[in-house]
């Protein structure tokens, strides 16, 4: 479990400060600007989240598949 | 007999596999499938017998397998005796090629070849032929596939440098010599020659060399310490 | 060190966002500023009959900072008679506009008043005088609903800015 | 050892759902990569231990010197298996039950072309068996 597992918390708090900028920018009707503000966070998040899913079917695919 | 122990055994480690690894399976509905799999398998093992009364080599029908899932076997315990082997060989071939290099540089310092020239032998490295070495092991010169011996200056140790033989301190101190019997000979010739009075001296020392170690001195190469002897 | 950066990050942008709400504020309090510089402008035309120039030396010292600058840079500028009172006007809104947070259509209004100034009768600046002011009026008001709406905004934007940015890089 | 590492995957799990569940509230699309993202990691972390099991299996299979075919063919099985598990959960966690349904039935498929060759040869073992 030597897992970046400090990364939860990083996907957690973006999706709460995106949202709560999210909140602010709707609230003074900048409805387009929150909207790619937080396009842009998912698109960082996503990535982050496709890294690992990548690491994990390397894993399987060295444990089960016997391919390297 | 042994056939059936064998039969036994596998059938017994597959079950054991199997079921240890469908404990490993995600519960959803795969699982039906993966066990129909699995039970497929154990139930070609248990029929092994069978391939055998009707002919059919149960190896051949694993060589069709193995095109179908794409998974490759060596046969890997054959494989690893042949390296024991010829790595025992090896270490033999090694053992016997360094006793004789220090006797042949034994033999050379002893008898005071190189004396008058200033030199005496300082290393000699042999390497033996490998397929010779089980027909007759006593001869041990005759397997001999290259020899290189250095020499060096003894002059150069000594305090009388440059009183004498002014030629022989513009040779490098250490060289060389290499006795090679797969090479050609006239190859070697050639080369020797092209060097004009430093491959003079080292003629000389390859006589010499011929003289205590009987070995045909044309098949002698001298190479000087820079120059690399392939 | 981790912790420095993340401190230094969440501290400019936090700042960064405070910046921008006061520049709203200090615009609704320049516009107002220029509200009453005018109105102190147009009484020494209008009451005590003072030339432009004497005029706006003195409203520069009725009025807080960057408006007053403006005043006194244009009354400087009429003293020394080197160009028109429109010129003079412009060339110190120009520098007005580098130092105050006023946007360009506040501008706009001001550079409009400044058209008109020294080149008509008493009444007729009279009603400039009004005219302008109820225009400044205009844009104070939007002004300071803008600042309601945005202050908040920018100020919260700038530390959840920064926020995001050391959750994503640390 | 073991138990500590329980702790951990339950420790990270419970974490986890709190933090998905607040996040849920404003953001669903965070959440879902949240989900997905412990999701892997506990795999990964899995997968490591599995791999551990599978080494001792093959030293075990190899010193009884046992075909390695049909060990290797159960793993691929399971491996399948496990990746079909995988992507249909989260699809199903997204709210996509078509989609983990259609992932579901990918890695069936999958699997029976695995069983193929050993289907063909019982069959073929049976047919010797008949009387001409």
């Amino acid at each position: 479990m030597n897992y970046d597992v400090n990364l939860i918390f990083q996907i957690a708090g973006v999706g709460i400060v995106v949202a709560m900028i999210h909140t602010v920018l709707k609230q003074m009707g900048k409805e387009e600007i929150a909207h790619w503000v937080t396009l842009l966070a998912f698109v960082i998040v996503l990535y982050m989240v496709v890294n690992v899913v990548d690491d994990l079917f390397q894993t399987i695919r060295s444990v089960f598949l016997f391919q390297n | 007999m042994s056939f059936v122990t064998e039969w036994i055994a596998q059938l017994i480690f597959l079950v054991l596999f199997a079921t240890i690894l469908e404990l490993l399976l995600p519960n959803s509905q795969l699982q039906r499938y993966v066990r129909l799999v699995i039970g497929l398998i154990i139930l070609v093992v248990m029929l092994q017998p069978v391939f055998y009364v009707f002919q059919m080599s149960a190896d051949e029908w694993l060589d069709s397998l193995d095109e179908w899932s794409g998974v490759g076997e060596e046969n890997s315990a054959d494989w690893s005796m042949e390296e024991q082997k010829s790595e025992i060989e090896s270490n033999q071939l090694a053992y016997i090629s360094e006793q004789m290099a220090v006797q042949l540089q034994k033999q050379a310092n002893d008898q005071e070849v190189l004396d008058e020239m200033d030199k005496h032998v300082t290393d000699v490295s042999i390497v033996l032929a490998p397929t010779l070495i089980e027909e007759d092991e006593n001869d041990v010169l005759g397997n001999i596939e290259m020899i290189e011996v250095t020499v060096s200056d003894t002059s150069a140790e000594g305090e009388d440098s440059g009183n004498e033989d002014g030629e022989i301190q513009k040779i490098e101190k250490v060289e060389t010599v290499k006795v090679d019997t797969s090479q050609s000979f006239t190859e070697e010739g050639s080369e020797t020659k092209g060097r004009g009075e430093d491959g003079d001296k080292k003629d000389l020392i390859r006589k010499r060399l011929e003289d205590v170690w009987q070995i045909p001195s044309e098949r002698i190469t001298v190479v000087g310490k820079g120059e690399s002897s392939e | 060190m981790k912790l420095l950066g993340a401190i230094f990050i969440i501290c400019a942008s936090t700042g960064i966002g405070f910046a921008l709400a006061r520049n709203l504020k200090e615009r609704t309090k320049q516009l107002r500023d220029m509200k009453q510089a005018i109105t102190s402008l147009e009484a020494e035309m209008v009451y005590t009959m003072t030339p432009l120039a004497e005029a706006c030396h003195r409203v520069s010292q009725q009025v807080p900072s960057p408006v007053s600058t403006f005043f006194s840079t244009f009354s400087d500028a009429l003293q020394k008679g080197e160009s028109s009172a429109y010129q003079a006007w412009t060339k110190s809104l120009a520098s007005l506009k580098a130092h105050s947070c006023l946007q360009q259509s506040d501008l706009d209004v001001i550079l409009q008043f400044g058209a008109s100034l020294g080149q008509q009768d008493l009444e007729q600046q009279q009603k400039q005088v009004k005219l302008t002011l109820s225009n400044i009026d205009r844009q104070e008001l939007e002004a300071s609903e803008k600042q309601k709406r945005s202050e908040n905004m920018y100020k919260s934007l700038g530390f959840l800015g920064g926020l995001l940015m050391t959750i994503i890089l640390i | 050892m073991v138990h500590i590492e329980i702790l951990q995957i339950v420790g990270l799990g419970l974490v986890a759902t709190f933090l998905a569940l607040i996040v849920k509230e404003h953001n669903p699309s965070f959440a879902f990569l949240l989900t997905v993202f412990v999701g892997v990691i506990i795999f990964i972390f899995l997968a490591e231990q599995i791999a551990n099991i599978v080494a001792m299996l093959e030293e075990l299979a190899e010193s009884a010197q046992i075909n390695m075919v049909y060990m290797e063919t159960i793993l691929k099985i399971i491996g399948i298996a496990y990746i079909a598990e995988f992507g249909a959960q989260i699809a199903k966690d997204a709210g996509q039950g078509a989609i983990a349904s259609k992932i579901e039935l990918g890695g069936k498929v999958i699997i029976m072309v695995m069983a193929i060759p050993i289907i063909t040869a019982i069959i073929e073992t049976v047919i010797g068996l008949l009387p001409n």
